[in-house]
């Protein structure tokens, strides 16, 4: 029982005087961020077919898993560590630290964080799906929440350089999303396409997603926890006016953005397609990520709308290079991630916490410079850092299950279950 | 005795097993399955182009004494033609029918 | 970019002094009942056939989107503008207004008023289900949350005529409820039945609800989110016993509700029919939602009681009056909204809030009369103003989909996809 | 209407100070305890066949709504009442209670008690799916809620004889999973195996679940209202670090407890059983339950890790005892509160509120002891009492439908619906 | 050679592949299908009574040499009558197999 | 006329379906199913082993005229050859058949 006692730091800890109603609010927040769990296993489930639906439940709760624990006993230490710029490096396993962060326990900071990390890492899942090894996904998720997020939470988050460059990115829309777009697309890219999916000329096939109500209650569950997400990135509740402007600008452009996908679509291919309506509103909620504090309800409205427009070309354009998403996690994620940590240099408002205003709000470029440096830098970073992750796992234990195992599906091949037991056929069996 | 297979759209079904019925014939076995139709139709999912060619369709299967047949297909026809008129029937023989529970053998198996 | 400076106005407020912990629970009670969208389609998508499942999903999706931002730019200033008694006129796009409203932040109680729009509109969706066509519902819900909700709402919240006359609808019984009810009959009335819906000799068939697990979870979020709809309408927590007074009759009166359905259709139909059991739970919370504050724990057992006594029989009436209402939304919301409008003149008592004592528990049959003016001139109202609504749709792009798209179903024909892609067949075609 | 006059004790009641932040705390606790009944919901319904699908969503609806009105008239009485060290026996429908109990209102708290009981219920509807009948389930809902439970809980909780030994059980792993648990293990013992579920020669026969994405969404909805569960039993806010230790508790042991179920099913079978991992979720959550505040992240993290092991070795054991439980309600609620229990005598700390230091963190066996007797006697006191109710509800009723109704399927025989009606064949029919 | 179908309840599927694998008959094809029974059951949802005529059932599909016929007629009785006796046989002649990896046709494809 | 019963896995669909409609054969029907295979399978689930032997499969059926029948019978060959040889063709004689619609029997029904 030497764990217990080795990373037992907290227990000594004396008691400061924490802001009860603002630790409320991160816990809360906190919860919510949670329950995005269930919502992005629900999607995920929803846009493949059956026969991998089980495994991709498998990802969702086991990412999450080691998220909590990698992140406890590593990730936060390189994250908000004292340290350098680049990384930090006190704190492993939470020990050592200061009972409170700016009036909040170090408990609910942690946990408020911890979901953030298994929020990046589950990203990845759906773009991966029905094809990348179990065990290979372990390995990934290990490695993105205890290194790969981390360093870049602590650019931006933590004290490093970003953040002392004025950087601003509100509740993640580069930290969190971009970083698990960016992931997504080299995973995606090195797994390579699901059998059947191109074909040799080029052109595309479909492979159905087999269930509309889990992507739709996965899309509202992720709808319901991004309120947790955005406005508990406040970190407390000293300005309820700031809390409330998030929320309300959280709500208005997912509802653009779904309306956007659906014009879009409308008009692109002749059908109002429910799974772009979906990820429309998941666009929005990825673009108004970051600039949610710091822009108006207009901008809000604007954010969303181009992020509806983006995913959905997004989506057309992912086809055309040949990199197979079955659930458009890199356009929600990455694409729109990246539009919305450019957006706060648009239409950010210094009086709202921006840096200074926006380009189109009457300031100067110089706010849209910093934001393109910061995402620009994570992304690139996040590409390089994955790359070696994915080949190190590549080699080590191959990425990719076997063609037998993707075309029985990976459901009775990896986990001994079928997501539908004895539904197709008869219970009696 | 004869089986007959018989391949409606789902929409008959509720006619066609009426029609039947009122002939006194109300044995039969039911399954959905794909069909194909004379055109393929082009669908669109998340932005890609994709044919279907194959369609919800309802298959009847019902054993049926000789004398039986025509009364059974005259009644499928009725039925189906009130429901848009589409469909087919396929009849092969049959050698042997049993009753699992008696153990009975032939026509009389089929009332 | 002109939109983002026009509508920005609050930009330029100044801060005042907010209520923290009014505004923390206002705004978790709005972010609840936004996931009663997540109820809604749930448990409209479980109780029809699959082949519109998609589209029901869709409307949920979409109805919520519109509703938000039409409520933002037109519906807002209708029912909180300054103006008459009978419609206000200032505020649109939430311009020019007080920064505060009651110690909360603006925004936040937009948001929570918005939320409850949204509900309002998504009442309808499950009963014109299977049938009416996507474009005129887009139509349908814009109208209903930028105008005909909003004027209601006037009436009741807004400062109009009936709120002056001290009729007491706590959190909507009948401001949302009846609204959408009314609405719902409408509209399931004006599109018509569901083809092989009725006989020619009057009778009834059955079309099947495709699966009870989505209609049970979908009421259980409906139910969890009721919380954030009754005991959020306090609109702010200054009198804690109020705010946990609501939760519990919250509680009491939709588990009677459960019991009373059972109870009838047992005795009724010889079966515990189970979705009559969780509608049983609706009409209980529906029942429950003006009277939530004003009366005590008996009292919302017995309007539990009858709310799931009542909805039993109005299934069946409506079978009667060949009016098909898939998921039961006219009885629930609509007579169940009525009822518990009414039950604040039996049973409220004036120290709980109420306009003076119940007929019930020992006052005069004045609240009972206030009551009835208030809920059937809001339910005269909408029904004339849907009327002429649904109207003006049918004669513009029509309100039903053809014949043929009904019996192959609204998912392929307007959506382009399954509900259950390639699951019924195989996942490989 | 004497009803409402009689039980309207409440009404007249003057208002005390209440502390808002607690009761806000109190009130969205208990409100995410109750959405834990859609989870539970949907894990049953996912781990059994689609013919019995909708009985078991029957009997989690029923079972909470019987709960909230038993624990309303008698539960609350017998189990915070004044009385003696067994039972009390003042409150009965709530009337004559002092308005506030510790800074809540009575509603809050007694809402935060009810979902409790509540969940206790609902814990035995999984064990004994697919083969009880539904008027047996009613009785034996009643029973627990209005009796059993509330008397362990009145030991524990309501200032009976084991709460002055210094019994620790924060949370409730004994009081409401280990009580669960017991009665599952009763009630699934007397109602014997499904039929088919053993051979002769002693070996089992699987009977698959019907929908993993049912089974995964209901786990991650119980691992969310955990938290309400969990740091809601602070019963309010002041000490804002515990509250956060509880919710920080509450994520690492689960996610260990997942990492332990799936390698020990890995080692053990070969395969990473999605159900097992899903279990191991549970598990260690109920393991956290009593020692959520007492210990610290390490000691989570090893009851977690031993809870995950505990649930997939109890699975295996109930399968050599011939005891049928179809979603391991037994091992996760039963085997792993016993342990949480017990656990609070090995990890728990004075300083975080246990009553000594617990043996494994440098303190003395005095701890384990009452831990020991504690969750013994209430296990026992549960089988007893279970044993009782059961035999009784068999001599009135019966508790198992006919051979007949098992084969075909409860849902039809005594619902007289279907789970996925119209589904597997077409709608049209 | 024959072919036989085989419609049963669903309960009865394993006590009858059993009885199959007992006499060295290994190779089937299964599917859940809707089958009549002698009469119609009254049910109620949501308040309205209707008339279920389609019930869920089995069928199986057994290719056979004709000397296997009678000892699978016998061994399908023996597993359905274990469970209950319910179901039908029904035997149609088969004029050609093909073992398509092999291209093998006719009666040595039936093993 | 002849009945084709073929059943396949079903990922060899695609090319099987192709083939047919190289050689001009248009119509069929399908439909999901479970087939034995030579040997059975192993499997665990909540720690308890059990044995598999009915995996999914594909049924096909085509109704064709006695001419088009080995031309069937190759293009399906072909197109499952392609994806790994699995398969079986069973042939039953087709006595009668029927075009709903127009009421045309026999051979010409057959296109
Ligand atoms: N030659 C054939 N072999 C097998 N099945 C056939 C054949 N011709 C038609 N069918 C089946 O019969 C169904 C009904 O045929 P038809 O009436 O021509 O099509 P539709 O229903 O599209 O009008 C088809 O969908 C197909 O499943
Ligand atoms: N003449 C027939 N034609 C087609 N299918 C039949 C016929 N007779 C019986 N069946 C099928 O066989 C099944 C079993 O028949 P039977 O044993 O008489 O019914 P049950 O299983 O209800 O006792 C029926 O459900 C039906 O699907
Ligand atoms: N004698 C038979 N009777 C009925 N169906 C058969 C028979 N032999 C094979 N089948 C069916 O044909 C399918 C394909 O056969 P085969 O190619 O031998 O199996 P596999 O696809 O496993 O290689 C089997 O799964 C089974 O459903």
């Amino acid at each position: 029982m030497s764990l217990v006692a080795q990373v037992g730091a907290e227990t000594a800890a004396e008691a400061p005087v924490f802001d009860g109603l603002s630790t409320m609010w991160v816990l809360l927040a906190a919860i919510l961020v949670f329950f995005m769990q269930a919502g992005f296993s629900m999607v995920e489930a929803g846009l493949i077919r059956t026969k991998n639906a089980a495994n991709v439940l498998m990802k969702n709760l086991i990412d999450f898993s080691l998220a909590a624990l990698a992140f406890y006993a590593i990730g936060y230490a390189i994250m908000y560590g004292t340290g350098n710029s680049i990384v930090g490096t006190t704190g492993w396993f939470l020990s050592g630290l200061d009972p409170s962060v700016d009036g909040l326990p170090i408990e609910a900071f942690w946990l408020f964080q911890a979901v953030f990390a298994g929020t990046t890492a589950t990203i990845v899942s759906g773009a991966v799906a029905e094809r990348m090894k179990f065990g290979a996904y372990l390995m990934y998720s290990f490695m993105i929440t205890a290194l790969v997020y981390p360093v870049a939470g602590h650019w931006v988050w933590g004290g490093g350089w970003l953040s002392e460059m004025g950087f601003h990115d509100f509740a993640g829309s580069t930290v969190v999303h971009a970083v698990g777009g960016a992931a997504a697309l080299v995973g995606a890219w090195m797994v390579g396409p699901r059998i059947g999916r191109f074909n040799k000329d080029g052109s595309s096939n479909v492979i159905n997603g087999h269930s509309m109500p889990l992507v739709a209650v996965g899309t509202f569950i992720l709808w319901f926890g991004w309120y947790g997400f955005n406005a508990g990135s406040t970190l407390g509740f000293g300005e309820p006016d700031v809390v409330a402007r998030v929320a309300m600008n959280t709500t208005l452009a997912p509802a653009m953005g779904v309306i956007l996908a659906l014009v879009v679509s409308w008009m692109k291919y002749g059908k109002t397609d429910l799974t772009l309506a979906l990820n429309g509103a998941l666009a929005g909620l990825v673009g108004i990520t970051a600039p949610c504090a710091a822009v108006n309800s207009g901008g809000a409205i604007v954010i969303g709308a181009v992020s509806g427009i983006l995913v959905v070309l997004g989506i057309g354009w992912l086809n055309k290079i040949r990199v197979d998403d079955p659930v458009g996690a890199i356009p929600v994620h990455g694409l729109c991630g990246i539009w919305g940590t450019l957006a706060v240099g648009l239409f950010g408002y210094e009086a709202f916490g921006a840096n200074s205003d926006g380009l189109l709000v009457g300031g100067s470029a110089s706010a849209l410079g910093v934001q393109a440096i910061g995402t620009f830098s994570i992304v690139a970073f996040t590409i390089a850092a994955m790359w070696v992750v994915f080949k190190i796992i590549k080699s080590v234990v191959g990425l990719r299950v076997s063609e037998e195992c993707e075309i029985k599906g990976i459901d009775t091949e990896e986990h001994g279950l079928e997501a539908y037991g004895g539904f197709q056929i008869f219970d009696a069996e | 005795m004869k089986l007959l297979t018989v391949v409606l759209r789902p929409e008959q079904l509720p006619a066609v097993k009426q029609a039947l019925f009122d002939v006194e014939i109300r044995h039969m076995t039911a399954v959905p399955v794909l069909g194909t139709a004379s055109a393929t139709e082009q669908s669109m999912y998340r932005g890609v182009r994709h044919e279907i060619s194959l369609f919800k369709r309802l298959r009847l299967e019902l054993a049926l004494n000789d004398h039986k047949v025509e009364t059974a297909m005259e009644a499928i026809a009725k039925g189906a033609n009130e429901t848009g008129g589409f469909g087919k029937i396929f009849v092969t023989e049959l050698v042997d029918t049993m009753t699992i529970f008696s153990g009975e053998r032939g026509e009389r198996t089929l009332k």
